[in-house]
């Protein structure tokens, strides 16, 4: 019988055999691995181990197999060509890929469609996770490009018209979240693509909340370049993934060069291979990508719709349930409107560090501070939220154990009076 | 009492609320600002020294219960305290707040050996030492 | 009892209980990794994972605890101070910050003493791996450095006299490898910090060849920045090293900026933190880095003094084998000569490809082809080479074994007629 | 004779001690240069079409005995054969090596049939291929 989301999917985490009556509701920040993913990485290591992509081998020829057929399994996952997909340390190093190579590309070292120049814009929204905010800071303050953005309201969301008023004939990339990591407002891809082809920018779409929780079609959704790491997948750390159109990704000068990307090299320069592995400098991640190709094998065993139906009924009960806390409000989209399977709150007169330290000692593990969000935190009027976050294997239990602690919180720190 | 209401005393959540020493740092000639990264708690201390003491405090912050405590019972503890009994008060609280809560507080802490509890959450160690790690870069400050 | 080198190590990796006749001489390419780093970083993920340095759960706490801890004991583990060790995907990764970071130096952004200048110069020697090259030749050509290097000679060994001439008082960096992981080369790190400091540059150490194989410190030796791979290591892939002296590792800008580094981030720009975190965007390689640290630990009960000692016989015994082979002759270093443990050799008359498949067919794992060091072997005179490369496990059977079947080799190709 | 044998044939060895259709392929219009960046093996390798026929080959390269082998029966085989069954000979000969040694080769393949045992290794697989794509390339460039 295959897995459903919720207590079914919940018995094949380890980490829940190990803490019975833990209430985990970190997965936005990392989730869970089940006992697959976990199996399936040390099942490698302990007797096919070998170096990929390196001599001739059986065992290199088996270890290059299992690293490929994990990309190609990745790559279907989220709708991708196999050469669309380039591994990566995590999803900001992805987006780091792109603006760095970006960046080369304005230096004249090749790619030169990407190159940016004085003048040309980069548009982002004042929602993004620092991981797609600071790399355009970085390639605008190298190229001389602007960075415009489009403004969040003080629920913290933005809008498409903001976005567009953000955007000129001299936009050159419009880079977005597909799913607020603070607010869970979902960004209308399709709305975003064709306005980065109206103008002729690219699109880039960071997926790292989107990808492990709802079907994902990148080539339908023709972005340019995506985003996303495989932590937040149940899968493991140290690996994520670049996804580029093919004949991009074929252009973009890779930022990190080494071995096992290049063609020819002498003392004087070196010439690199095409996409993925231009992108793939040194020893790859090699057990990573066993065990990323075991997660999304995971997920799509339990299926994407069902994943994303289950998530958004336990969004939108979370959601009530803060909102039921006398007290307590929280920021992005209101009830019934879609959002990603994550809740933002405030708890007035608590600061977030408190509510989460007492949330903690209930056995409830929630994320307190910016999220890597200070623009938007600063838009929201405070310095940190308390973020409530689920995953395939969150059920309403959590919910239910996450309003009843936190009805206590004024109470406990005096908030109340 | 379990950890979290060691951790949270009434005292400490009492000084979270009505914290005491907090005034205008410019008005003093020695000032620092420190923040916690990780969570955005930020602090900035003011000191005047005269003659080897501490002769006026005042802070201004945003922060949560932990850090605005400890900045509060630190200005009661150290204003009008000789810079070297402060440096040796700062040096104590570090390593008590280091040791997981395995090193006993010495009276000299005073209420500050409320934070005893507070170490045992090593997240929460930085929340605790902000006050203090501003006061010792004002009184490097001084020094030079 | 402590384990020893040789057979009673090979015993602790799973990989040889799983293949029991192999001859595993592919050590210089990827390591094998004992039960102790597989199940260290199996027990981590199945109950105590969590988010690392973000926010204040005790999962969190407890995670980023194991996380410092790791670092602390690699640090240890090659003379460095916990400050100066950050995480990166693997050494060519470290190495690409090294240059990446003089690059964003030099374009304006942060830590001027890295920044380049027309007529400034960067030395490296004739042998370096790809990963020790191409980054070198990047930031050179965004620069206007020019890039000199030490000649190598008919075996690929090059000399300090070689490296001397290379250098003048425009030299900024001198970045060389520890041991050629093609000829085996140790270099006189001593002599070529000297001469850095007498010409003012920094002095760059590929220690991807050292750390898994001698003791090595880093702070005693002086170098100004090192890089090495847990890979190579028994530890996991997914994870490398890059070392810097504290003062400058505080200073280099840092390449891949998102979460986790920062301390104030506005819409226009972003703060980072000090070193090491600076140069862990996102989120880092949390099980890896459990996984590494089990690493050296396991490396450390040995003893590197233990593993050294026997690693170089093992290399004097791969010479010496392979030279008795008719028709076989390696490169590097004579005879009675310090190398590190590995031997790459040339067959008269069969293609490396070739030697490396009859060696494979009878259970012996060598690496073929040009190493990512394509200059060298243009040097050497051949596109490719074979290379038997030796670990902790590695025994005199192993040996054995590799000088029986490689005098079957021309045979075999009838080379011999 | 075990699979290592069956991919190192005499018939293949012989092949690679003494390639045929070696030469200079620069006497022809169509030339196209081949390269494995894993192993360094390279192939130059020239055709001259007329009359939609392959009416001369001449390559050269250096390489494993593999890649050579490969490069000399393919010129063996298809130096004289009308562009379109050489096309169909590259199809037939690549969808042998992708299956693993599992897809028999027709009678058509000739000599070639021999690399069959070399599908199974995976890593060998661009090796036998190189004269096939290099061949590929130029038969595009005569029909552009
Ligand atoms: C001398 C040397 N430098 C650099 C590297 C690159 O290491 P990695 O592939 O782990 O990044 C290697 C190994 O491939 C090496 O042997
Ligand atoms: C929206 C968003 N973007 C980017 C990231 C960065 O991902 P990672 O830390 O895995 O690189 C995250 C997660 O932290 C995220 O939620």
């Amino acid at each position: 019988m295959p897995t459903t989301p919720g207590a079914v999917a919940r018995a094949d985490f380890p980490y829940f055999a190990a803490h019975p009556r833990s209430v985990y509701l970190d997965t936005g920040a990392t989730a869970q691995r089940p006992s697959a993913v976990i199996d399936a990485e040390a099942a490698f290591v302990r007797s096919d181990y070998a170096a990929v992509h390196r001599g001739s081998s059986m065992a290199t020829g088996e270890a290059t197999g299992a690293y490929e057929a994990a990309r190609e399994r990745i790559a279907g996952f989220v709708g991708a060509g196999e050469r669309e997909i380039a591994f990566s340390e995590n999803a900001t190093d992805a987006l780091n890929m792109i603006a760095l190579g970006m960046a080369d590309a304005s230096a004249g070292l090749g790619g030169e469609r990407f190159a940016l120049a004085p003048g040309d814009e980069i548009v982002v929204t004042g929602a993004e996770h620092h991981a797609n905010l600071i790399p355009w800071q970085r390639l605008a303050a190298k190229t001389g490009a602007a960075l415009r953005w489009a403004p969040v309201d003080e629920r913290g969301l933005w809008t498409i018209d903001g976005l567009r008023a953000a955007t000129s004939p001299r936009t050159r990339v419009i880079a977005v979240a597909h799913v607020s990591n603070v607010t869970g407002q979902i960004a209308p891809v399709e709305d975003v693509v064709q306005l980065s082809r109206e103008v002729g920018a690219l699109t880039v779409l960071d997926a790292c909340q989107s990808a492990p929780h709802m079907p994902l079609d990148l080539g339908t959704l023709g972005v340019d370049f995506a985003a996303f790491s495989a932590h937040k997948m149940t899968g493991p750390t140290g690996i994520g993934a670049l996804y580029g159109r093919a004949e991009l990704l074929d252009e973009l000068p890779p930022a990190r060069t080494g071995g096992s990307m290049i063609t020819v090299v002498t003392m004087e320069e070196a010439e690199f291979l095409p996409a993925p592995q231009r992108f793939e400098a040194g020893t790859q991640p090699v057990s990573q990508a066993v065990g990323f190709g075991a997660a999304v094998d995971y997920l799509s065993a339990i299926g994407m719709d069902a994943i994303a139906r289950h998530e958004a009924e336990i969004a939108q009960s979370l959601l009530a349930a803060v909102e039921r806390v006398p007290g307590v409000r929280a920021v992005g989209p209101q009830a019934g409107e879609e959002r990603g399977s994550l809740v933002s709150f405030i708890v007035d007169g608590v600061h977030a560090h408190d509510v989460g330290q007492f949330l903690d000692d209930r056995g409830i593990t929630v994320r307190t501070g910016h999220h890597c969000a200070q623009p938007l935190h600063r838009a929201l009027g405070t310095p940190s939220t308390t973020r409530a976050s689920a995953g395939v294997y969150s059920t309403e239990d959590d919910v239910d154990a996450l309003e009843s602690a936190l009805r206590e919180v004024r109470p406990f720190f005096g908030a109340d009076r | 009492m379990n950890d979290l209401e060691a951790m949270y005393q009434e005292l400490i959540l009492d000084h979270a609320r009505t914290p005491e020493g907090t005034g205008d740092p410019a008005a003093h000639p020695f000032t620092h600002h420190e923040l916690n990264p990780s969570c955005g708690d930020e602090i900035t201390m003011g000191i005047t020294v005269d003659d080897g003491v501490i002769s006026g405090l005042a802070w201004e912050g945003q922060g949560c219960s932990i850090s605005m405590s400890s900045a509060s019972i630190m200005s009661g503890l150290l204003t009008g305290a000789p810079v070297a009994d402060a440096q040796a008060r700062i040096d104590e609280f570090r390593e008590m707040m280091r040791s997981r809560g395995a090193v006993e507080p010495s009276e000299e802490l005073g209420d500050a050996a409320a934070f005893q509890n507070t170490a045992k959450y090593v997240m929460r160690v930085k929340c605790a030492m902000l006050a203090w790690v501003a006061l010792e870069a004002d009184l490097k400050a001084a020094a030079a």
